[in-house]
């Protein structure tokens, strides 16, 4: 059977999954704690990847990342290769989708914070940061974990973006969700089957691991 | 992979026999990706990195040259397009009949702008006139393969196959009839000229001029 | 110290104007009924609340001043505080808590010592009682040696043998922190053994009288006082 | 009443062993140290509780006895609770709180009043001081017709004069009401004052002189009796 | 321009969006306050939808729901009409793939729940079913206006599971998704990027409504 696929999908999932806490967590923290004009433009800014069908978002990617594009033509300058239908491609549409099933949970959970945590935190002379280092992440594990079921899951199982901006191209941008579909379709029964039967258990590893975190939390 | 082969979905079943025998000779490795012609023709334009386009038609190869993206085009295979059903009661007779039929509750057709093998099957019902009475019938894949997938797995009752899926395993567990009005499918490949692999490229597509293949295309059904 | 705020959404009725004169080692009482504006008065002075209007001073620093938009914020105030409903961090054990924001690590032990529960350094806040929980606070507090000390009723949850060994405590603590406290309290009693000055405070103003007529010690008025069965 | 537990998680050290005889319109006051194990006497006949091993009685009928698998759920229970950090539904003003779970109208209205929170009825809990969300929870548990109520230190967050305004009305109420009322409260006085009973508690055993060694009233040992300011 | 594809998107998102609570909030309160045999295999099944690729998913209820599936044979006989490649069935398939993205915010919310409420409950007699709509519901609303953001954006975005089992069918199954797919891979991108622009803000507006309700919870 043909591994690639699932190393694909495999890579592109933890890439996701760990890539995007860093853009996440500040958005999510800004949107709990502060108060700013076009805060809730920023808001339904992000969560639009989240309404868009995956079409919508992939055909405005894709153009984004063309050669023709911005975007696509200075990455070409930068690194020396085309952005589009490549790994990089599906990387970033994935963490351009991801986005707000990251910042959803984290936000919800920050903002339930029991807002004597944070009262208590500045007494004691915390700075925001420090406060947010210090108190929120570690009291709010439940929601991260929340977060990155649903990135890690998503990251996993995207289809239609991806098929979009990265084609089908083998050992490039063919993930396993692609692969399987192209399988089904060809009556490739068997190979379908390997692969949806590897991934449904490795899925379910993870989402088990994460959930024990989410209990030892609470 | 040393060369990128993108090719329409009804060549697929003759590929997969293909490529293990063009691998054996020259020591390279292939991929294929396939769908529907009409979207490897959309990803091309938009820059994606393949070798070689295996169409199922002339029109996008053609256009392909017209705007500098490919080599000259040349034909490669001529392909049909049959009804094919699970169910023994619609091969019997003619096919308008069978289209017509009640136990075919839905009938799957391809794509009728990005795939040819779906535009062939709309021409075929427009001459024979049924085109407009068949539309609370008919189901639409995305391309060939997923058309003759539907009318494998018994969801839809037939499908406007191409006649190379008839040869395959599952194609042997049904039955098909032909459909005279259709017009020839007149299959054109090229080199793309943003190949990465072009020399492995020239090599596939002389190998594609050679009897081993025109033995697998026969016993595919491609003229 | 001084305060003057209004702060509509809390106290429609009324608007907060205390003078406090607390020197550092002493302790202000701050005695009053129910409603009377007690915690919002600490949460100003905390920073935790911010008043639609008014001033707060505290020496010569001022800390709040809505005409000239300042307001320092809570953690640039150098507070210790409890609160009644103090809440510890759920996620770090008792000694984490109390080391939280400690300047030297052996107050850290000796506080905990000093206040009964060093044996229970390591457990979550959620696995002991109340009092504990309340001592803990208390403890973590000091830790950080504020240049001010605020307490909202900090020893409603105790029993009144550990009340009173934590009543004497903080006598003794006050002088050798020398710092102001205040102190929060519904107990007369309470107000007038750890008082350096008692400051009755009804609808937002200092009341001399309101102590006066509470000048009744409840047990006195022993009408029924049963044997322990 | 009767109650014989052990609960591990909460009390490694002890176990409950308890025998309270309340009678109808009869208060028993529990008293005792901090980490005696009160609250969790009163969570276990609450249900809110479950022993590892034991048997709660309450007059004939048996509500837990883990030998014979019997555990009788909270809600069946008829009681009436307030704990000192009673929290009252978040999502409901005062007033739809104390009807929560009324069985006629007029008392819900007739216990605002008399517990002086009549005009605060529309407010959200989270809009009201401590000691008047405390009387609304009282308002709330009496007004089901609790066939038993339990308090664990209902009044800690009043001040003195609420208290004890408070502690007449519960004085008045408990023989209006018929039914029995277990107290706990870390006051000796108020225990002396609202109880039929004293029942002094000690890791979890009654211990009669524990009662007598606090007997050293805190408000005479007034070495430092500041005036008011 | 065609409008069905718009239409037929919007009635699918309302229809789930209306429909899912009903399996969905029994399923996360049991999940949330029950202790039975079995509960973490329910809840990972109940997931399972989640981590599945949408092929994988779609290519199995494609199957069950084929005339020849005991589901699909039932379905025709009760109502006299074939259930896959009918709007019935990408109805159905929503609800499926949509369950976990309902199930767990609510759980979530459910657990976050202060215990002190559900003992205040129990203690003033309601039973479990009541104190479910009288307690958890109402101090849930953010969870539940969570829960419903992800389920109309994943209705209105689905693409992979309602290509599989819906067949494209102008009017019937061919929603916004796949007909802005079918025009972005015929490069109609005129026609893509005039049913985006139309999905766009009315998705945005719905997002904003349901984040207005949201905060008024709060
Ligand atoms: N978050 C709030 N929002 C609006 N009003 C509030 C809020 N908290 C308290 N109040 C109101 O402000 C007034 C003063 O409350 P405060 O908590 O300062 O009283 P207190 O003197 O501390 O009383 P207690 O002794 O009962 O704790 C009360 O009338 C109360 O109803
Ligand atoms: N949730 C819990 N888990 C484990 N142990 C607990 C928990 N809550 C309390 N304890 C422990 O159980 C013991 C008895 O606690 P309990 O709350 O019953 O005491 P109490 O008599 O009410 O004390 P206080 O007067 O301080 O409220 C204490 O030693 C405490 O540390
Ligand atoms: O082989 Mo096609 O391009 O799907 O008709
Ligand atoms: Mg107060
Ligand atoms: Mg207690």
């Amino acid at each position: 059977m043909d591994w690639s696929p699932l190393l694909l999908s495999a890579k592109l999932a933890l890439l996701t999954t760990v890539l995007i806490p860093v853009a996440a967590a500040p958005l999510a923290y800004m949107l709990a704690f502060f108060r700013f004009p076009g805060k809730s433009l920023l808001d339904a800014f992000i969560t639009l990847p989240m309404v868009l069908p995956p079409t919508v978002l992939g055909f405005g990617l894709l153009v984004c990342f063309g050669p023709n594009a911005f975007l696509g033509a200075s990455w070409e300058q930068l690194f020396g290769q085309r952005l589009v239908f490549s790994f990089s491609a599906i990387v970033l549409a994935s963490l351009i989708f991801n986005l707000p099933f990251a910042v959803q949970p984290m936000r919800a959970s920050f903002e339930k914070l029991d807002s004597r945590l944070l009262e208590s935190a500045s007494i004691l002379g915390l700075s925001r940061t420090a406060a947010f280092f210090r108190v929120v992440l570690p009291n709010c594990l439940g929601g991260l974990a929340a977060a990155s079921i649903l990135v890690f899951a998503h990251s996993l199982g995207e289809f239609g973006v991806i098929l979009m901006v990265g084609g089908s191209i083998p050992g490039e941008t063919k993930v396993a969700s692609i692969a399987i579909f192209e399988a089904v379709e060809a009556l490739r029964y068997d190979d379908a089957f390997r692969m949806s039967a590897l991934l449904v258990p490795v899925s379910f590893v993870v989402l088990l691991i994460i959930n024990r975190i989410n209990q030892r939390d609470q | 992979a040393d060369l990128l082969v993108a090719q329409a979905a009804n060549f697929m079943p003759a590929m997969k026999e293909i490529i293990p025998v063009f691998e054996q000779q020259t020591g390279l490795e292939v991929d294929a990706t396939y769908t529907s012609t009409g979207k490897l023709y959309g990803q091309i334009v938009n820059g994606a990195p393949f070798d070689v386009f295996l169409a199922a038609d002339q029109r996008r190869p053609d256009k392909l040259f017209a705007d500098g993206l490919c080599s000259e085009p040349f034909v490669y295979a001529k392909g049909q397009i049959v009804l094919w059903s699970l169910n023994p009661q619609l091969c019997k007779g003619d096919w308008t009949k069978a289209a017509q039929h009640t136990d075919a509750v839905k009938v799957a057709i391809a794509n009728v702008e990005n795939a040819p093998y779906g535009n062939a099957a709309m021409v075929a019902m427009q001459k024979a006139e049924i085109w407009d009475a068949m539309q609370s019938r008919l189901v639409f894949g995305q391309n060939i393969a997923q058309v003759f997938q539907y009318a494998s797995t018994g969801a839809a009752d037939a499908g406007f196959c191409a006649y190379s899926s008839v040869f395959t395993e599952q194609g042997q567990k049904g039955c098909f009839v032909e459909i005279p009005q259709a017009p020839d499918v007149i299959q054109a490949a090229c080199i793309l000229n943003s190949a990465p692999h072009s020399e492995a490229a020239a090599k596939f597509v002389e190998f594609l001029a050679t009897p081993e293949v025109a033995a697998i295309k026969a016993k595919y059904g491609y003229k | 110290m001084s305060l003057n705020a209004s702060i509509r959404k809390r106290l429609p009725h009324f608007e907060l104007n205390v003078e406090l004169c607390c020197a550092p080692g002493r302790l202000t009482a701050l005695v009053g009924p129910s409603g009377a504006g007690k915690t919002t008065l600490v949460r100003l002075l905390a920073g935790l609340e911010r008043p639609d209007q008014g001033v707060i001073t505290m020496g010569d620093a001022v800390w709040v001043d809505t005409t000239r938009r300042r307001f320092v914020p809570t953690r640039k105030r150098g507070l210790g505080l409890v609160f009644q409903d103090y809440c510890l961090f759920p996620h770090l054990s008792v000694r984490q808590n109390v080391a939280f924001a400690a300047t030297q690590e052996h107050r850290v032990d000796e506080l905990m010592e000093r206040f009964g529960i060093h044996h229970l350094q390591h457990r979550k806040p959620s696995a002991i009682s109340g009092g504990e929980r309340q001592r803990a606070a208390f403890c973590q507090a000091l830790a950080r040696n504020p240049s001010l000390l605020l307490l909202d009723e900090p020893f409603s949850a105790l029993d009144a043998a550990t009340r009173e060994a934590l009543r004497k405590e903080l006598k003794d603590l006050k002088t050798s922190l020398d710092i102001p406290v205040i102190h929060v309290t519904h107990d007369l009693a309470e107000a007038r053994y750890l008082g350096d000055t008692i400051l009755p405070v009804v609808s937002g103003r200092v009341a001399p009288d309101w102590l006066e007529r509470q000048y009744v010690p409840f047990l006195n008025t022993s009408d029924t006082l049963p044997e322990p069965s």
